[in-house]
C-alpha cells in the first residue's frame, strides 16, 4: 500500500479536493436545511407568541419599533392581545429575554422565557414560577401600573423564586421594561388589514 | 535475659497524640456550642447530635464496608469534623439534609482520599458548600436567636446581617442606614445575631482561640492572618466610601469570619506546613472573603474562600519552604 | 447556488493555503528523528522498571537503537521474544539471555532460627539493617520486613506469615533483579531457570564459621565442604565460610542436596525423591 | 473596566474548565506533574492567542461578508489544526529546547475543545473587535492556566499519599476537579 | 532571655538522675573486647597479635589514614585472640581481647593527680600528640580530634566552642566531669587553643546545670580568653551547629563543616583527655559513662576503660532491672539501642540508658495528619513529614532537593509527631541512599 | 479481528469515557439529564461513524503532512452537517447542548479513532469500530446524565421519581459532574477488577 508522498502537488492537491468534496456537500446541505431551520425558529417564536395570547386570527408586527420584537394580534379585527419581547441585562449570568402578551388595557396575559443562562435549579424556574398561583407567585391577570411588580424584598407584591432572587429581580425588570415599550407604543394604533398570521410572523 | 527491643532513635517520645490535639480542639469549641444552644435552643442540639453521630458513622461505615481498614473513629477527628459542620450549618435544617452532609464531608471530602490526613479540601467545608449550593433554601434560612427555643424546623426566621447588608446595598441602600437595622456590634460580639449554629459568638470562639494556642495546638499564623487581612481589606474599602463599604468590625464579628479563621482555616490536614505558607494562606482566605461578601453573589465567603485556598495549599507547600538553618549565609550557591 | 459556490472556493481556498504554508514551512524547518525508536519502544513491554539498566522503556529504546552491538542489552520483563521483536525492527540479531529467576537464599524460618531481641522499629530491612543484624543470632540472614516484596513491581514475591521469609511466585517473576537490589544483605540471587525450571542452591548465606552459625540457626551453612567434595562438576565453591553453587557448571545431579548435615542446599522443582535411590545420571531428564 | 471584568470572568467566575468544561482532556490529561501542566499552559496560551487572531479575521474578512457563516467550524478548526502543526514544525527547529518543553502538548491542543470553544466565544462578546478578543483569550489561557496548575500542584501532592485503590488515578482526580469547581463557584456573581 | 539557637527544638523530659553522683571508678573487668572500629573514618590496623603481653596505655591498633584513630590498650594482660565479636553497632566487628592480668601501666603515663598547669608543647606538637593519643571526639560523634584541630589551609579559626551542654535526657557524665575535673578542663581548653591558635573560647553549658555554671564560671575568670555562656534548656542545643549558632550568632552554610564560620568545637570529654594525653602523657582509654534509667538501683557516674562489657557497668549500677525492655547505648534521642548487653564500651559511649519494657516501646504508627509539628521543631528547618514521604516512596531526587542530607538526626520530629510517626527512620534511609546517589555523581 | 469484539470492546473494554478518558468535555458539559446526553452520544456516533468511513476510504491518498488538517476537514463536515440538521429538525436539543455541538470536531474520541483505527483498518472495521466505539459513548453519557438527572432534580428522561426540592442541584452544575464521574469510573473499575 504506497502512501501518497508529501510533495506540494499532492499536498496542495488532497487539501483542494478534499476541501472542494466537503464545500459541495456542505453548500448543498446548507440549502437543504435552510428551509426547515428558518421554519423551527419561526415556530418557535410563533409558540411563543401563541402562548401569551389569547386566541386570535390574524397578527402584525409593528416594524416601527426598533430593536425589539412588538406583535398585535387581533380577533375578528379587534385587538386582543399584544406581544413583547424584551431583555433585561441584570440576570444572575448574562441577559434574561422574555416575551409578555399584555390585554390591550396593559392586563398581563402571560409569559415566556425565551433565552436566558440563569442557573440550572435556580433561575431557570422562572419558566414557571410566576405562573403558578401559589402565594404571590403569580404575575398573571395582574397590571404592572395597579400592582406593584417588584420582588416583596424590595417592598413589592411578587414573591421570589427561592434563592433566586437576582434572577427574580431580572425577570420582573424584564417585565417593567416590556410594559414601558407597551406603554409607549400601544397608541401607534390602529391596526389594520388582516394579516396572517404566517406572514406576520417574522421579517 | 529479657528479650531487648530494638529500635532506631529517638527512644523518647513527647506523649502527644492525634486523639490528644482533637479532643483539645473539641473542648475549645464547647464556649461556642454553650452559646449555640444559648441561643439557638433544641435546634442547635439536634443538628450537632445528628452531624457528629452520622458523621461517625459514615466513617466508620465507610473503613469497615468500603476500605475494609481498620476502624479509627476514636481519634476524634469524625466528631470534630461533625461538630464543625454541625456549626456551619442553620439551626433549622431538616436531618435528611444534615445526613446528607454529613456523607459529603466525610465520604467525598474525606475517605475518598484516604482518611484522615490525606484529604486536599476541608470535609465539613467541602459538606457545607455542596449543601449550600444543593440546597439553597434550607441553607439560607436562618433561625432568629433567643426566640422558639424549643422549636425545631417551624422555628421564625430571620436574616443574617450580611444578607441583611447585601440585599440593602443591591436595593440602593446606604451602610449607614443598614447597620440601623442590625444588631449592635456588641451584640454581634456576643453573637445575638442570625446565623450558622457555631459562628455567632464571637467572645466564645475567641476563647477557644486562647484555649487551643495556650495548649500548641495551633500556632498564631492562620488566624491573625485572616483577621488581619479582612480587617484591613474592608477597612480600606470602608475609607474609600464608608456608605457603599461596611467596616472592619461589621465584617469580623459577622458570619463565618471568626469560626472559619480559627477552626476551620487552621485544619491541620488542609493547611500549609511552613509558617511563611500559612500567612500567605491567611492572606489568600482574608482577600478572598472580602471580594466574594463584597463583589460576589453570596454574602458570605469564608467557606469558599478557605476551600479555595485549601486548593492551593500544595502549590504552597511545594514551593514554600520553612527557613533553612544556614539558608542566610547560603547565598552564593555552590 | 450562490452560497454553494462561495462554500467551495473559500473552503478550498482555505485548504490550498493552509497545504502550500505547511509544505514549505515543512520543507524549510526538516528535521530528522530516528523513527525506529517509537518502533522499539512500542515493542517494548511498558513496564518502565529498570530491569534493564535504563531509566524506562523510551531510554532502552534509544540506546538499542543508537548501540551497534546490542548483545549486553537485555530487556527481563520482556524475555526473548521481545528482544528477539525489536532486534527485527533493528535489523539485528540478538542471542536469547538464558531465563532467570530469583531465590532467597535464607531459611531463616522462626523454628530454624530462635529469636533474642524484639524489632521495634519502622518497617524497612534496610533501616533495620543500619541498626543491627538482626533479631536472631544470624547478622546475616533475612530480617523479614519485606522490603523485596515491596521493591517487585510484578506481584513474584509474598511475605510468609509463618515462616517470615519471602517467596517467589516462580511464574510472575520476570528476574527483573529489583528485589536484589532491594534486600539490603544480599539474600536474593537472580538464578538460571534450569531445564523444567529446577534449580538447586544454598540456601543460606552466613559467612560465620561453622559453630556460631550452627548455634545461631539450625539450617545454616556450615562450611563443612561436604558438598564441595560430593560435586562431580566442581561447581560448588566455599569461600568465607559459606559454600556456593556456580549455576553454570551445576549440572542439577543433586548429590550434595543430600550430603548436606544441616540441609541448607535446596532443590525446585524435582519430582520427590525415591527413598535412597541414588540415580547415577548427571542429568535429571524425566 | 470592561477589559477588567473581562480577565476577572474569564479567569475566575467562568473558568474555562472548571465551570465550562471545556479543554478537560489535557486538563485531566497532562496535569501529573507541575512542570508538565507550566508547559501545557505556555502552549494553549500561545495557540489560543493566535487561533483567536486569525480567527478572527477569518470570520470578518470572510465568512460574515459572504454570508457563509455555518462554515465556521469547520474553517476555523482547519485553521487551528494547520497552525498547530505549523508551530510544532517550527518549534522544532527554531527552538529544540522550547519544543522539548512544549512538543509534546502540541498535539494535544489540535483536539483541544478550549482552543476552538474560546475562538468561537470571542466572537460571540458585545461589540468585539480584536483587541478584546485577544484580551479575552489570553484570560481564558490564563485561567486554563490556574485550573491546571493548581490541579496538578494537588495531584502531586495525591502521589505522596495512599489513596484507597479503587479511587486512584482518575477517580480521586475528577473528585478533586469536582471539589476545586465546587470551592470556585464562589466566585460566582462577581461579574 | 538565654541564648538558644534560631530554629525549632524540643524540650525532652531530663530525667537526670545521675547528677551529683560521684565519678567512681569501675573495676577492672577479667576481659576486655577492643573493637578496632572505635571512630568515624578508616578502622584501624591491630599492631598485637595473638599471645602478646600488653601493658595499659600499649598501642594494640594504628591509625590507618587521616581520618582514623590509634587505639591503646584499656588494660594489661595478654592479647587473647583477635576475632569478630557483637559491638555497639549490632553487628560483629573485629576487636582485640584482652584477657586480664594485674593493672601494669606503661611507664611514661604520670598516674599522679596533680594539675599540670604549664604547656610546653607547640601548636603543632600537641596535634600531633592528640593524634597520637587516640583521641577522638567524646561528645558522640567520635569524630578524631587531631582532624578538627589541623584547620585546613585557607580558613581560619578564630573561636573555640566547649560543648558542654550535655542536652540529652539522663545523661551527665559531662556535668560530672566538669564539676569534678573542672581546672583540668580549662587547662585542656588552653592546650585547644593554644593549637587552633585562638585567644578565644566559649563554654556553652545548658541552664539546667547551675552548679557546673557557677563552678566553671569561677575557674574561667583564672583563665583568659575563655567565657562561660549559660544556654537555654533545649534540645539540641549541643548539636555542633545549633551550638555555634547560640554561642556566636554564626550559622553553618548547608554541607558546610564549623570551620567555615571560624568556629571549632570539642565536647568537655573530649578537652579533659587532650589534657591527660598532653600533660600527663596518658592516652585515651577509658572514659566517664553515665549508667542511668528509670526503674535502675543506683544511677551512676563510671570511670570505666574501654572494652568493658555493658553487662559489667550494670551489674556495678545495680543490675538489670526485672522491667528491662530496652538497653541504650547513649542518650534517648540520639543513643543506639543494644541487641546484646555483653557488647563492650567504646571511646564513644557517654551512658548507658535502661528502659522499662513499658516506654521502650513505640506506639502504633499512624496517618501525617499535616500538623506541622515536625516542621516546627526541626532544628535544621527542614519539612521531616515529607522526608519521610519521598524516602519512603524512594523519590530519591526530591529528597535530595528537600536537603535530606542537612538533616543531623537529632530526632526532634519523630519525637514530636503527634501520630508517633518513624520520621528519623526513614530519613536515616534517605541519607543512606541520597548520598549514594551524591557520591556517585561525583565519581 | 473477530468484528463482535471489534464492536463491543467499545462499550466497556475500551469504552472512551470510562477508561481511555477521551472527549470528555461533552461527557461532563452536556450531561445534566439523561436525553441531552443520549442526544449528544447520538450526534457524535454518527460523525464517528462518517467519519471513520470516509477516512478509511482515502486513506492511503493522503499525504502525511497534511493528514491532521485533511481528517479534521472530513471530521468538520460531518459535524457541520450534524449542527444543520439538529438545528432544523431538533431545535430544542440543539440548543441545550449549545456549544458542544461544533466542538465534536474537537472531540478527541473522534480525531483519536480517525488516527489509530481508521487510518489503519479497512472500511467495514472501521464502520464498526467507529458504531461500537460511538455507541459505548453515547452509552456512557446517558447513564452520567441519568445518574446527574436523577441526582440532581429527581427525574429519569423527564419522568419525576421523587420532588425535586429532593434533588442535589450541584449534580446539575459543573461540581457534581465532576463528582458523579469520578465515582462512576471507580465502581466500574471495580465491578471489571471483580469481573
Ligand atoms: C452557582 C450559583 C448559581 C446561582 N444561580 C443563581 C441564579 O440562577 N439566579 C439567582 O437569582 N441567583 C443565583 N445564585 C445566587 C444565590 O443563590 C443567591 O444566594 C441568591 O441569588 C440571593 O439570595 P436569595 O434569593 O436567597 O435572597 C447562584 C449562586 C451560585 C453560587
Ligand atoms: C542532635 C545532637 C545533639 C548533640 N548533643 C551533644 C551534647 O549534648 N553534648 C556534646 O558534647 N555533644 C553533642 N553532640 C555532638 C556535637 O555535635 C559535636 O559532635 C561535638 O560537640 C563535637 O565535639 P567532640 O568532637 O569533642 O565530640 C550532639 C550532636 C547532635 C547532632
Ligand atoms: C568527612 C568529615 C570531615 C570533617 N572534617 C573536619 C574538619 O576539617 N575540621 C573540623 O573542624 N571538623 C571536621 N569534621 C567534623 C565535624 O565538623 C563534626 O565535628 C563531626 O562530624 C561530629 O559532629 P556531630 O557530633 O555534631 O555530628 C569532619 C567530619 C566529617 C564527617
Ligand atoms: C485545629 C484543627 C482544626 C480542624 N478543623 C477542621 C475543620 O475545619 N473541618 C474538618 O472537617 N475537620 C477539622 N479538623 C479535624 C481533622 O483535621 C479533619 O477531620 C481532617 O481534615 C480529616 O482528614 C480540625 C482539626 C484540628 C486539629
Ligand atoms: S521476584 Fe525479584 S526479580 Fe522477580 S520480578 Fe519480583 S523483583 Fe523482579
Ligand atoms: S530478603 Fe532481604 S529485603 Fe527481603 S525481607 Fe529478607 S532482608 Fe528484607
Ligand atoms: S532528625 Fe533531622 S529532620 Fe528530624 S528534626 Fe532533627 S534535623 Fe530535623
Ligand atoms: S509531626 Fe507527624 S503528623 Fe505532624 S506533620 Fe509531622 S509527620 Fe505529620
Ligand atoms: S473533549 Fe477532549 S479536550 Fe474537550
Amino acid at each position: 500500500m504506497a502512501k501518497t508522498e508529501s510533495t506540494l502537488k499532492n499536498m496542495v492537491l488532497t487539501l483542494l479536493v478534499i476541501t472542494g468534496v466537503a464545500g459541495t456537500s456542505l453548500g448543498f446541505m446548507f440549502e437543504l436545511t435552510k428551509g426547515p431551520i428558518e421554519a423551527a425558529k419561526k415556530a418557535k417564536q410563533e409558540a411563543a407568541i401563541k402562548m401569551v395570547m389569547p386566541e386570535f386570527d390574524s397578527l402584525e408586527k409593528d416594524t416601527t419599533i426598533a430593536n425589539t420584537n412588538f406583535f398585535r394580534a387581533s380577533s375578528n379585527g379587534e385587538l386582543v392581545g399584544i406581544a413583547i419581547e424584551a431583555v433585561s441585562p441584570k440576570g444572575f449570568s448574562g441577559n434574561i429575554k422574555i416575551m409578555v402578551g399584555f390585554k390591550p388595557d396593559g392586563t398581563i396575559i402571560n409569559y415566556q422565557v425565551l433565552e436566558h443562562k440563569e442557573t440550572p435549579g435556580l433561575g431557570t424556574k422562572m419558566a414557571d414560577w410566576f405562573k403558578t398561583d401559589k402565594g404571590k407567585q403569580s404575575i398573571l391577570g395582574k397590571h404592572p401600573e395597579t400592582n406593584k411588580l417588584t420582588v416583596s424584598k424590595d417592598g413589592g407584591e411578587v414573591d421570589a423564586i427561592t434563592a433566586a432572587t437576582i434572577s427574580s429581580r431580572a425577570f420582573l425588570d424584564a417585565v417593567r421594561i416590556a410594559y414601558e415599550t407597551y406603554n409607549d407604543n400601544k397608541s401607534n394604533e390602529p391596526v389594520a388589514a388582516n394579516t396572517s398570521a404566517e406572514e406576520g410572523g417574522t421579517e | 535475659m529479657n528479650t531487648l527491643t530494638i529500635s532506631p532513635s529517638p527512644h523518647v517520645h513527647s506523649g502527644d497524640s492525634v486523639k490528644k490535639n482533637m479532643y483539645g480542639v473539641v473542648i475549645a469549641l464547647l464556649p461556642a456550642l454553650a452559646a449555640s444552644l444559648y441561643y439557638f435552643g433544641l435546634g442547635a442540639l439536634i443538628v450537632t447530635l445528628a452531624a457528629v453521630l452520622s458523621c461517625v458513622f459514615f466513617e466508620w461505615a465507610i473503613q469497615k464496608f468500603l476500605l475494609k481498614t481498620e476502624a479509627s473513629i476514636l481519634d476524634g477527628s469524625a466528631a470534630l469534623t461533625g461538630l464543625l459542620l454541625a456549626f456551619n450549618m442553620p439551626t433549622n435544617l431538616p436531618i435528611w439534609i444534615i445526613i446528607i452532609g454529613s456523607l459529603v464531608a466525610i465520604g467525598i471530602g474525606k475517605m475518598s482520599f484516604g482518611g484522615l490526613g490525606n484529604n486536599i479540601f476541608n470535609p465539613a467545608l467541602v459538606g457545607r458548600v455542596f449543601l449550600l449550593i444543593s440546597f439553597p433554601v434550607q441553607m439560607t434560612l436562618w433561625p432568629e436567636p433567643g426566640k422558639n427555643m424549643t422549636a425545631y424546623l417551624d422555628a421564625t426566621t430571620g436574616a443574617t446581617p450580611l444578607s441583611v447588608m447585601k440585599e440593602g446595598l443591591a436595593n440602593g441602600e446606604t451602610v449607614s442606614a443598614l447597620m440601623d437595622k442590625i444588631p449592635s456590634i456588641t451584640e454581634l460580639f456576643y453573637g445575638n445575631m442570625g446565623g450558622s449554629a457555631g459562628e455567632v459568638a464571637a467572645v466564645a470562639l475567641i476563647i477557644g482561640l486562647i484555649y487551643m494556642l495556650i495548649r500548641k495546638i495551633i500556632t498564631w499564623h492562620i488566624p491573625v492572618t485572616v483577621i488581619g487581612t479582612i480587617a484591613v481589606f474592608t477597612g480600606i474599602l470602608h475609607l474609600v466610601n464608608p456608605e457603599l463599604y461596611a467596616g472592619p468590625l461589621f465584617h469580623l464579628l459577622t458570619g463565618g469570619v471568626m469560626l472559619g479563621a480559627i477552626f476551620m482555616a487552621t485544619d491541620y490536614v488542609t493547611s500549609p506546613m511552613s509558617n511563611k505558607g500559612m500567612v500567605i494562606f491567611g492572606i489568600g482566605i482574608g482577600i478572598i472573603t472580602v471580594v466574594i461578601r463584597v463583589f460576589g453573589a453570596y454574602p458570605e465567603g469564608v467557606s469558599f474562600a478557605i476551600i479555595i485556598m485549601n486548593g492551593f495549599v500544595p502549590l504552597i507547600d511545594k514551593y514554600i519552604k520553612p527557613k533553612r538553618f544556614g539558608e542566610v549565609a547560603k547565598t552564593t550557591k555552590a | 447556488m450562490n452560497v454553494v459556490l462561495i462554500t467551495i472556493i473559500s473552503l478550498g481556498a482555505l485548504g490550498t493555503l493552509a497545504a502550500i504554508i505547511l509544505y514549505f514551512v515543512a520543507q524549510k524547518f526538516k528535521v530528522f528523528e530516528d523513527p525506529r525508536i517509537d518502533q522499539v519502544e512500542e515493542a517494548l513491554p511498558a513496564a518502565n522498571c529498570g530491569g534493564c539498566g535504563f531509566p524506562g522503556c523510551r531510554a532502552f529504546a534509544e540506546a538499542m537503537v543508537k548501540a551497534d552491538d546490542i548483545s549486553d542489552l537485555n530487556c527481563p520483563v520482556g524475555g526473548a521474544d521481545t528482544m528477539s521483536a525489536a532486534a527485527a525492527i533493528l535489523g539485528k540479531e540478538v542471542e536469547a539471555a538464558a531465563p532467570m529467576v530469583a531465590v532467597v537464599r535464607c531459611n531463616g524460618t522462626c523454628e530454624n532460627r530462635p529469636r533474642i531481641t524484639n524489632y521495634d522499629g519502622a518497617t524497612s530491612c534496610t533501616i533495620a539493617s543500619s541498626l543491627y543484624g538482626g533479631d536472631t543470632g544470624c547478622s546475616y540472614g533475612c530480617y523479614g520486613l519485606g522490603e523485596c516484596v515491596d521493591a517487585c513491581a510484578f506481584d513474584a514475591m509474598y511475605m510468609d506469615e509463618k515462616t517470615g521469609l519471602p517467596v517467589i511466585i516462580e511464574d510472575n517473576c520476570v528476574s527483573c533483579g529489583a528485589c536484589v537490589d532491594a534486600c539490603p544483605k544480599n539474600i536474593i540471587e537472580l538464578r538460571k531457570k534450569g531445564p523444567k525450571s529446577r534449580r538447586i542452591y544454598v540456601s543460606c548465606v552466613n559467612k560465620d564459621k561453622g559453630a556460631p552459625a550452627k548455634k545461631a540457626c539450625s539450617v545454616a551453612c556450615i562450611s563443612c565442604k561436604k558438598c564441595q567434595k560430593a560435586c562431580p562438576f566442581e561447581a560448588i565453591t566455599i569461600d568465607n565460610n559459606l559454600a556456593y553453587i556456580d549455576y553454570e557448571k551445576c549440572k542439577l545431579c543433586r548429590k550434595c542436596v543430600t550430603e548436606c548435615p544441616t540441609n541448607a542446599i535446596h532443590e525446585l522443582n524435582f519430582p520427590p525423591k525415591k527413598p535412597k535411590v541414588e540415580k547415577p545420571a548427571p542429568e535429571a531428564a524425566e | 473596566m470592561e477589559y477588567v471584568l473581562i480577565v476577572i470572568s474569564a479567569i475566575f467566575v467562568n473558568n474555562i474548565v472548571l465551570s465550562q468544561f471545556l479543554g478537560i482532556c489535557p486538563f485531566l490529561g497532562v496535569s501529573k506533574k507541575i512542570s508538565t501542566g507550566i508547559g501545557m499552559t505556555g502552549a494553549v496560551t500561545f495557540v489560543m492567542v493566535i487561533a483567536t487572531i486569525v480567527t478572527f479575521f477569518i470570520q470578518k474578512a470572510v465568512l460574515e461578508p459572504f454570508g457563509v457563516e455555518y462554515l465556521q467550524t469547520i474553517t476555523f478548526i482547519l485553521v487551528i489544526a494547520s497552525l498547530v502543526q505549523l508551530v510544532e514544525i517550527m518549534l522544532k527547529k527554531v527552538s529544540p529546547p522550547l519544543y522539548q518543553a512544549l512538543g509534546v502538548f502540541l498535539p494535544l491542543i489540535t483536539t483541544n475543545c478550549a482552543i476552538l470553544g474560546v475562538a468561537i466565544l470571542a466572537l460571540g462578546l458585545e461589540d468585539t473587535n480584536i483587541v478584546k478578543s485577544v484580551v479575552f483569550a489570553i484570560s481564558h489561557a490564563v485561567g486554563f492556566g490556574l485550573a491546571l496548575i493548581t490541579f496538578s500542584g494537588i495531584r502531586e501532592q495525591l502521589d505522596l499519599m495512599d489513596i484507597p485503590k479503587g479511587m486512584k488515578g482518575t477517580p480521586i482526580a475528577l473528585v478533586v476537579a469536582g471539589l476545586l469547581a465546587l470551592a470556585f463557584m464562589g466566585f460566582a456573581g462577581i461579574v | 532571655m538565654l541564648k538558644t539557637f534560631s530554629l525549632g527544638g524540643v524540650h525532652p523530659a531530663e530525667n537526670k538522675f545521675s547528677a551529683g553522683k560521684k565519678i567512681e571508678v569501675l573495676p577492672i573487668p577479667e576481659q576486655v573486647s577492643v573493637p578496632i572500629a572505635q571512630h568515624i573514618g578508616a578502622p584501624s590496623e591491630p599492631v598485637v597479635k595473638k599471645g602478646d603481653e600488653v601493658k595499659v596505655g600499649q598501642l594494640i591498633a594504628k591509625s590507618t589514614g587521616f581520618v582514623s584513630a590509634n587505639i591503646h590498650s584499656p588494660v594489661s594482660g595478654k592479647v587473647f585472640k583477635i576475632d569478630d565479636v557483637l559491638d555497639a553497632s549490632g553487628y560483629k566487628r573485629k576487636a582485640i581481647i584482652i584477657k586480664v592480668e594485674g593493672d601494669e601501666w606503661n611507664e611514661d603515663i604520670d598516674r599522679s593527680d596533680d594539675l599540670k598547669t604549664d604547656i610546653t608543647l607547640s601548636g603543632e606538637e600537641i596535634v600531633k600528640k592528640v593524634g597520637e593519643s587516640g583521641i577522638v571526639g567524646l561528645g558522640g560523634a567520635t569524630f578524631p580530634a587531631q582532624v578538627k584541630l589541623s584547620v585546613p589551609p585557607g580558613k581560619t579559626c578564630d573561636v573555640l566552642i566547649l560543648n558542654a551542654v550535655e542536652c540529652e535526657p539522663y545523661l551527665t557524665a559531662d556535668h560530672q566531669l566538669m564539676m569534678e575535673k573542672g581546672e583540668e578542663i580549662m587547662i585542656g581548653t588552653e592546650i585547644l587553643m593554644k593549637a587552633l591558635k585562638v585567644t578565644k573560647a566559649i563554654i556553652g553549658i545548658e541552664n539546667n546545670k547551675p552548679d557546673a555554671i557557677a563552678h566553671m564560671s569561677e575557674l574561667a575568670q583564672k583563665h583568659e580568653g575563655i567565657t562561660v555562656e549559660s544556654l537555654k534548656v533545649q534540645y539540641p542545643q549541643g548539636g555542633e551547629k545549633q551550638l555555634i549558632d547560640a554561642c556566636i550568632k554564626r550559622q553553618i552554610p548547608s554541607g558546610k563543616l564549623p570551620i567555615e564560620v571560624g568556629a571549632v568545637v570539642q565536647n568537655v570529654g573530649t578537652t579533659f583527655a587532650v589534657y591527660e594525653a598532653i600533660q600527663k602523657n596518658k592516652p585515651l582509654f577509658e572514659r566517664v559513662v553515665t549508667v542511668t534509667g528509670k526503674s535502675i538501683e543506683k544511677p551512676s557516674n563510671f570511670m570505666a576503660r574501654v572494652g568493658t562489657p555493658v553487662s559489667n557497668l550494670i551489674e556495678a549500677a545495680g543490675g538489670l532491672p526485672e522491667d528491662t525492655g530496652k538497653v541504650i547505648g547513649g542518650g534517648p534521642m540520639m543513643g543506639k539501642a543494644l541487641s546484646s548487653i555483653d557488647v563492650p564500651i567504646t571511646k564513644g559511649s557517654s551512658g548507658i540508658l535502661i528502659m522499662p519494657e513499658k516506654i521502650a516501646t513505640r506506639k502504633p504508627v499512624q496517618n501525617c495528619i499535616r500538623c506541622s509539628k515536625c516542621v516546627s521543631v526541626c532544628p535544621m528547618g527542614l519539612s521531616p513529614y515529607l522526608l519521610m514521604t519521598v524516602s519512603d516512596k524512594a523519590v530519591w531526587d526530591r529528597a535530595e532537593e528537600e536537603k535530606i542530607m542537612d538533616c543531623i538526626e537529632c530526632g526532634s520530629c519523630s519525637y514530636t509527631c503527634p501520630s508517633s510517626r518513624p520520621l528519623l527512620d526513614y530519613i536515616r534511609l534517605g541519607k543512606g541512599k541520597v548520598g549514594q546517589i551524591m557520591r556517585s555523581r561525583t565519581k | 479481528m473477530n468484528q463482535w469484539n471489534n464492536f463491543s470492546k467499545g462499550f466497556f473494554k475500551e469504552n472512551a469515557v470510562f477508561t481511555l478518558l477521551l472527549g470528555m468535555c461533552p461527557t461532563l458539559g452536556v450531561t445534566s439529564s439523561a436525553f441531552d446526553g443520549l442526544g449528544m452520544g447520538l450526534a457524535t456516533t454518527f460523525v464517528l461513524v462518517m467519519a471513520n468511513l470516509v477516512i478509511a476510504i482515502i486513506k492511503n491518498l493522503i499525504p502525511d503532512k497534511v493528514r491532521i488538517p485533511a481528517f479534521i476537514v472530513v471530521i468538520a463536515t460531518f459535524v457541520t452537517i450534524v449542527e444543520m440538521t439538529m438545528q432544523a429538525y431538533l431545535p430544542d436539543l440543539f440548543e441545550s447542548l449549545g456549544l458542544f455541538i461544533p466542538l465534536i470536531v474537537v472531540n478527541c474520541l473522534v480525531l483519536g479513532r480517525a488516527e489509530a483505527f481508521a487510518s489503519k483498518n479497512n472500511i467495514g472495521s472501521s464502520i464498526i469500530d467507529g458504531l461500537g466505539m460511538g455507541l459505548g459513548f453515547a452509552m456512557a453519557l446517558t447513564i452520567l446524565g441519568a445518574i446527574r438527572e436523577i441526582l440532581g432534580s429527581g427525574k429519569i428522561f423527564g419522568t419525576v421519581v421523587f420532588p425535586e426540592d429532593y434533588g442535589m442541584l450541584v449534580f446539575v452544575l459543573a461540581p457534581g459532574a465532576f463528582i458523579a464521574l469520578g465515582y462512576l469510573i471507580a465502581f466500574i473499575n471495580q465491578v471489571k477488577k471483580e469481573a
